[in-house]
């Protein structure tokens, strides 16, 4: 019955992954309740992230969504797991404040008999999860250090710059990886580093400080656009322009920006906000027995992973209706 | 009045005295025995109705064992620390640094180094190695408190800045994984159908009932933090105390570091984000008196309970945080003024 | 002015009190501790609010809400508490409330002008209007109080207590001020406990008794103090001092030894004894130090020298602890801020120093607890009865009685007492003078600290004289009158 | 009671008075200025300890006037909140809740309603609203800590939950970012090379320092905050002034919304985390008592400075925020040992 809305799931756009514009999947089924529990939305990409699986699973009529607060302390997201196991939920999509935290209690959801979908932060146990959605972290720093590297080209004085998120996020970490990986493949590393905390005001503060560190950057790259916001915010106010800086994540706002053309901002690596949506449709196939019908295989797989492409002014067009409102 | 000097002095005392009296009559042994129930009554009531709330909303996923063990393993980590703060707070400080000495104990008991030595010889070492950076911190927050004479509130605020950034250089912001199997094992267990971490809790909260009410070194608490300088004077040694207050609190911190170690099967330096504040919160509305010299651990965690109750209510019925944390504001102030009020009216009758 | 009627029964402090003043008169308030007289006052400046009676001024019945009303109407107080902020100026603190300003600006050359005016008109010009107050002696804070008065356009000036901490040449100059306005036609509330002040400026008394009025405007100068003491007491008596026992001296080892104390700057070179069954006095002035050899002796301040010995025992310096295993026990002088837990139950406050007495493994049994100290209260004879009452609701001569039963529990081998009958009315004292002596007589070494020359004396069998921090002399209490020790302290203080 | 002696008395004060006096020559007015200046001398150095520190790290990219600049930038908006938080403290209370009241305003001042409002009309109908859900923020805590008698910690712990909560309804979570072109012009320009937000530190401290030092509303905080009962006896309504400090310190939070919107050109819920930690640090480093009774802005100010120095010498440096964490803690716990230490030889001599 909800077909139509179906197309507007971005994630055919950017993700690539189940791709199904009509067809039996998304024909109503038997009565699906689902579990969905994600870190707080302190932030832009987080916040899209609830808002995308919540509109998802409103196209669906035989979806019912649970979704008790966000949540970044542990010990209240595992009991919001509990309860879910306590009301026998059908399927429950985590996506975990800190994958390694949540693992016990997802292990014991699917000992249960609850398939977990496990979104963006990886649990350290294979068996914890039925299917992972992974965003491409370390992808995405390879994407962003070979757009750095095109830019740069091989001049070996070349400064490099990094704002990263929440350093103790395995995600930072990963994408700090991709990044110094993809750079050293040109010889270039990283010269300057900070972290912000994913807000505004953060990344304001940790770019006022790095920009006074480095008095000249050729590249930069901010892992979140969120934080971004701040970035920009801040080399306004030091009037600096000398160098191109890539975003990360993909907000429709950075996506703007780089559309204007006037901005420092020339690039985004996206990081599919949508991973919660598909997460519930996933969730919801799995339930219903329902299989991936582009693929040959009869269930659900096991992971998939996600494509974190570089949008820049000549593509922007393509990615920005798809792209979350920070 | 009588004449005869002995006996008079007494009667001049008289009239007041038993204007005294009457207006006393009321607070003695059952009175206060009934205040204090009294208070506990209004928790009960409280958490009473919000049961009520929940099962009106929630139905059977509220009222349901499987629910209440939730309810209970979520408040047991917070509970914990929230035992160890009603100490501090009676004897006249605060602790703001217990979040963050949670976060250390956690990273500190599953570093590499402590988790090879757990598998070598047993999983307690992991447990020791908790406890001891609990106390170890709480020595170092009475030390300064009691010997530096630096106010409670500034040491535990530096205690807060310093353990959690010490936490962040051990775990290098990495979350550490627990492989030790004992103590994983030793964690699972569920004694009676009731998890581990629920039975410590409850354990932690009698021990702390009798430590409070039953011995000296309660009674010794309450002295300190309602009369520093006549404690003192009666001979007891408030400085030496008010360290053991901190190690107190900095072991429970620690023992709240290994549940929510066992829990996460993890440590990390994010853990226990803002204890400080749901801890004192707790405390606060279950009656212990923010300047020190009364306390109650019923009233903890009765409090505690309401705080937990609270989210699982609003998480069975997809309420949003942020109308959660505007909830919790209302609460705390409507309980404070209603205590305001009874005080009060209980003094003026 | 005339006819002022106020009734107060919220803690029933005053139960239907009149008093009325007329202009230009020093009227003077008398009554015993805790008879009303404090609270009276504050009525009158509103800073309390009564719950029944009317104020009559000039006249008119007023409504006085808030103490801004009250200084509108001319009444300036000067409270027994002193009502200052140390960390203001002095020229702030007079003006505090009505700053000289100009539009919310203060204007502080004018104010230190004015307040240098008004100190000097009070004798006191030396005094810095710039200085903190917190910088200042009692003394001096209790002059900057009264420029504080003397600031507002004042009618009825109300003085509590004003020269609790004045020495005789403030004193003096107190009366003089206070003539100069009651020639200028100002009304003079005064409430001293020194009766010959009271015959010196007043004119005429109402006397407090239990929060009622029961005598008013007895002539001041001719009214007999005999009668005077029977109306605040309601019986005509002086201090009763249990007798002497007669026995030999200084027999055996002292139990309490002390050897050249001294504390940094305060004290030095102090030394004493006391033997078991012996009552020993400190007297001196207030502020000689004697309070502090006490508390350096029982380990509650430093000793910059000195040894203290009980029992043959030296004691460990600035130990509390070590001193009350040792078996001294302390009355300290501000029982309320010092000597009590006010929250809570009589029989914690009793069994607070022993509690490992009634502890096995430290857990505590609060049955034995609460017999015991409801023996030892019942045989003090603290009223009203029942050991779970908060302390706070007891009167301050039961209150007293609380703190001894402590150390009466701890069966204490030393005993010091500073000012213990301070704020205890007059019949109290007697039976705190009678337990006292009755402890000495068990074989207690009892040390006491007064004020009060006339206690000291009567009470003690050997007196000590303290001056500015040394012993000046020493000897039986027989042997030395008031006047000696008077002229002692004095000596002591020109030298 | 006795009439003998009575003569004794007085003459027994002439001793301590002298003694006192001679005692007392000391601590006069030039003495008191030693103290105070002496303090801030202190502060002054270890603010040139950490300018050195910067130098010999970071040489010319911390001697530098844009250096100075960011360092201001970065201090302007927590500056501004310490100096509303100095007042409250002074006045003898405390206020955990200006981060929230922060993001609480910096949403409220940016919702597309306002914007549009200040779009057609006065890009200082912005500012205003921020004043405006600050000021009335800091109502309810004043009126709620005065007349319900709320204790300040709990009260305003109340306000930190709630008005973050409701920052978050509002904002639905999402950064709001500023298309008011105006405004984003005003506070662009930079008067003498100096930003407008550093102005309005400047300004906003000088008359903090001004309304405590030179107003009777000053003079009336530090009686309020030394001496509540001496306050109220001569006459002021302590109520009424307590009311008034907290909406002053909410009227700072929303100035500090106002700068943090400029600077960052969004309003979001997750604005001025943790605020109330290194405001209250900041003005106990500066010398202000926590007890109340005595402040000083000036000690304010250095000791923002100081922590915003300490991470801008961090951040030059490549240096983790964790390394920065722990040196802050043990900068506050020194700052305070040596103050005490100050006072307590001031003291003795
Ligand atoms: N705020 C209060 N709350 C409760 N009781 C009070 C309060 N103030 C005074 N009282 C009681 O009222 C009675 C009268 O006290 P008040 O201070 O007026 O006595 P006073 O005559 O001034 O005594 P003193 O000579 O000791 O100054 C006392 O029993 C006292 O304990
Ligand atoms: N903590 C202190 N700081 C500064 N001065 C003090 C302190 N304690 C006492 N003094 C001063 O030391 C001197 C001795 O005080 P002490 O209390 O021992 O005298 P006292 O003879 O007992 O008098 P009183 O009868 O008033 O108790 C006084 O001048 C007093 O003001
Ligand atoms: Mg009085
Ligand atoms: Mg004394």
């Amino acid at each position: 019955a909800c077909t139509s809305n179906a197309r507007e799931d971005s994630s055919s756009d950017s993700g690539g992954t189940s791709n199904a514009d009509k067809g039996s999947n998304d024909e109503a089924g038997d009565k699906v309740v689902i579990g969905f529990s994600a870190p707080a939305a302190d932030h832009g990409w987080m916040a899209a992230i609830t808002n995308a699986a919540k509109d998802t699973a409103d196209n669906y009529s035989d979806v019912e969504l649970r979704v008790p607060a966000g949540t970044n302390d542990v010990n209240l997201q595992i009991s919001q797991v509990e309860t879910f196991i306590n009301d026998g939920v059908d399927a429950i999509v985590l996506l975990p404040f800190d994958g390694a935290a949540m693992t016990p209690v997802a292990l014991k959801a699917m000992q249960a008999g609850i398939p977990v979908i496990n979104v963006d932060r990886e649990f350290d146990d294979p068996n914890a999860a039925r299917v992972t959605v992974l965003g491409d972290n370390y992808g995405m720093g390879v994407s962003a250090g070979q757009y750095v590297c095109e830019q740069v080209g091989d001049d070996k004085n070349a400064v490099v710059a990094e704002i990263a998120g929440i350093d103790s996020l395995p995600l930072t970490q990963d994408r700090s990886q991709g990044f110094k990986d993809a750079l050293a493949e040109c010889g270039q590393n990283v010269d300057n580093r900070v972290a912000a905390d994913f807000t505004v005001e953060g990344g304001e503060k940790a770019a006022s400080n790095l920009l006074q560190a480095a008095p000249k950057i050729d590249a930069l790259w901010n892992h979140d656009d969120d934080q971004g916001v701040g970035v920009l915010a801040a080399i306004k106010n030091a009037g600096r322009d000398e160098f191109v800086m890539v975003g990360g994540a993909g907000s429709a706002n950075a996506m703007r920006e780089i559309k204007s053309g006037n901005s420092v901002l020339k690039a985004t690596v996206i990081y599919p906000s949508t991973q919660g949506a598909d997460g519930i449709k996933l969730a919801r196939l799995l339930v219903q027995g329902k299989s991936m019908s582009d693929l040959v295989e009869v269930e659900v797989p096991r992971t998939i992973q996600l494509f974190a492409p570089v949008v820049t002014e000549d593509n922007v067009d393509d990615y920005l209706p798809s792209a979350f409102e920070s | 009045m009588s004449d005869t000097p002995t006996t008079s002095a007494p009667a001049a005392d008289t009239a007041r005295v038993e204007r005294e009296a009457r207006r006393d009559d009321r607070p003695g042994r059952l009175a206060l025995l009934r205040s204090s129930t009294g208070h506990n009554l209004g928790l009960i009531v409280a958490l009473g109705l919000l049961c009520v709330v929940g099962v009106i909303t929630a139905g059977d996923r509220f009222a349901d064992i499987d629910n209440a063990m939730t309810i209970l393993r979520l408040a047991a980590v917070i509970g914990v620390v929230s035992i160890g703060m009603t100490f501090v707070i009676t004897g006249g400080g605060i602790d703001l640094s217990v979040g963050a000495i949670v976060a250390l104990s956690s990273v500190w008991c599953t570093t590499i180094a402590t988790q090879t030595m757990a598998n070598d010889n047993h999983w307690l070492v992991m447990v020791g190695a908790a406890v001891l950076v609990g106390g170890g911190c709480g020595l170092v927050n009475g030390l300064l408190i009691a010997y530096g004479g630096v106010v409670p509130f500034i040491a535990t605020l530096a205690m807060l800045a310093s353990a959690r950034g010490l936490a962040e250089i051990i775990s290098e912001r990495r979350t550490q994984i627990v492989s030790v199997p004992a103590f994983s094992d030793a964690f699972a267990k569920e004694p009676l159908g009731i998890p581990i971490i629920v039975w410590i809790f409850i354990l932690v909260s009698a021990i702390g009932w009798v430590l409070l009410n039953r011995t000296t070194f309660g009674r010794r608490t309450l002295a300190v933090g309602g009369n520093p300088e006549a404690a003192r004077l009666a001979g007891i040694d408030v400085k030496r105390h008010t360290v053991l207050l901190y190690v107190l609190v900095g072991v429970c911190c620690g023992i709240a570091a290994i549940m929510l170690v066992s829990r996460t099967t993890t440590g990390s330096s994010t853990h226990g984000l803002l204890y400080e504040l749901d801890a004192i919160a707790a405390v606060v509305i279950g009656g212990t008196l923010l300047s020190g010299g009364r306390g109650t651990i019923i009233g903890t965690v009765l409090g505690v309970l309401i705080f937990t109750t609270l989210s699982n209510v609003f998480a069975l019925n997809n309420l949003s945080v942020s109308a959660q944390s505007v909830v919790k504001g209302l609460i705390i102030v409507v309980a404070v003024l209603l205590q305001q009020r009874l005080a009060r009216r209980s003094d003026v009758t | 002015m005339r006819g002022i009627t106020k009734r107060f029964p919220g803690v029933l402090a005053l139960g239907g009190v009149d008093l009325d003043v007329r202009r230009g008169e020093v009227h003077c308030l008398l009554g015993q501790n805790g008879a009303g007289k404090s609270t009276l006052i504050k009525v009158l400046s509103a800073s309390y609010q009564p719950d029944e009676g009317e104020i009559v001024w000039d006249g008119e019945s007023v409504r006085l809400t808030t103490p801004v009303a009250a200084m509108k109407r001319g009444i300036s107080t000067i409270y027994q508490e002193l009502d200052l902020v140390p960390g203001l100026t002095v020229a702030e603190n007079v003006f505090l409330g009505h700053e000289v300003s100009a539009g919310g600006f203060t204007r502080r050359g004018e104010a230190a002008d004015r307040s240098r005016k008004l100190l000097t008109r009070l004798g006191h010009g030396e005094i810095d209007p710039g200085r903190l107050v917190g910088d200042l002696s009692p003394a001096g804070q209790q002059i900057v109080s009264m420029a504080r008065a003397l600031s507002h356009d004042t009618r009825l000036l109300v003085l509590d207590e004003p020269t609790a901490a004045l020495d005789q040449e403030e004193v003096r100059n107190l009366f003089r001020v206070i003539r100069d306005l009651s020639a200028e036609g100002v009304a003079i509330i005064y409430i001293s406990h020194r009766l010959e002040e009271i015959r010196e400026i007043g004119d005429r008394i109402t006397v407090l008794k239990d929060g009622r009025t029961v005598a008013t405007g007895l002539p001041a100068r001719e009214t007999p103090t005999a009668d005077l003491i029977r109306l605040m007491t309601g019986r005509s008596i002086e201090y009763v001092f249990p007798p002497r026992p007669e026995r030999p001296r200084d027999t055996g080892t002292p139990v309490l030894e002390v050897r050249g104390l001294a504390g940094a700057g305060r004290f030095r070179d102090v030394d004493l004894t006391v033997h078991a069954g012996e009552i020993v006095g400190l007297a001196g002035l207030v502020g000689s130090g004697r309070s502090e050899i006490l508390e350096t002796l029982y380990g509650a301040r430093r000793a910059s020298a000195g040894t203290v010995t009980v029992d043959g025992r030296k004691l460990r310096r600035g130990s509390v602890r070590a001193a009350v295993a040792a078996g001294i026990g302390l009355c300290p002088e501000e029982r309320k801020s010092q000597g009590l837990l006010l929250d809570q139950a009589v029989y914690r406050n009793v069994t607070v120093s022993s509690l490992s007495r009634f502890a096995k493994g430290g857990f505590l049994d609060s049955g034995a607890e609460r017999r015991r100290a409801g023996e030892l209260t019942e045989s003090l004879d603290v009223r009203p009865e029942g050991v779970d009452r908060a302390v706070r609701t007891l009167s301050g001569g039961n209150q007293q009685k609380v703190v001894l039963a402590r150390w009466l529990l701890r069966e204490c081998r030393v005993l010091l007492l500073d000012e213990p009958t301070r704020g205890v009315d007059v019949g109290a004292r007697t039976e705190i003078y009678n337990l006292v002596r009755r402890l000495a007589d068990d074989g207690v070494a009892v040390l006491v600290v007064s004020s009060e020359v006339e206690e000291v004396l009567g009470l003690s069998d050997r007196v000590l004289v303290i001056s500015d921090g040394t012993v000046v002399h020493e000897g039986p209490a027989t042997d030395i009158d008031e006047s000696g020790v008077l002229d002692l302290v004095m000596e002591g203080d020109v030298a």
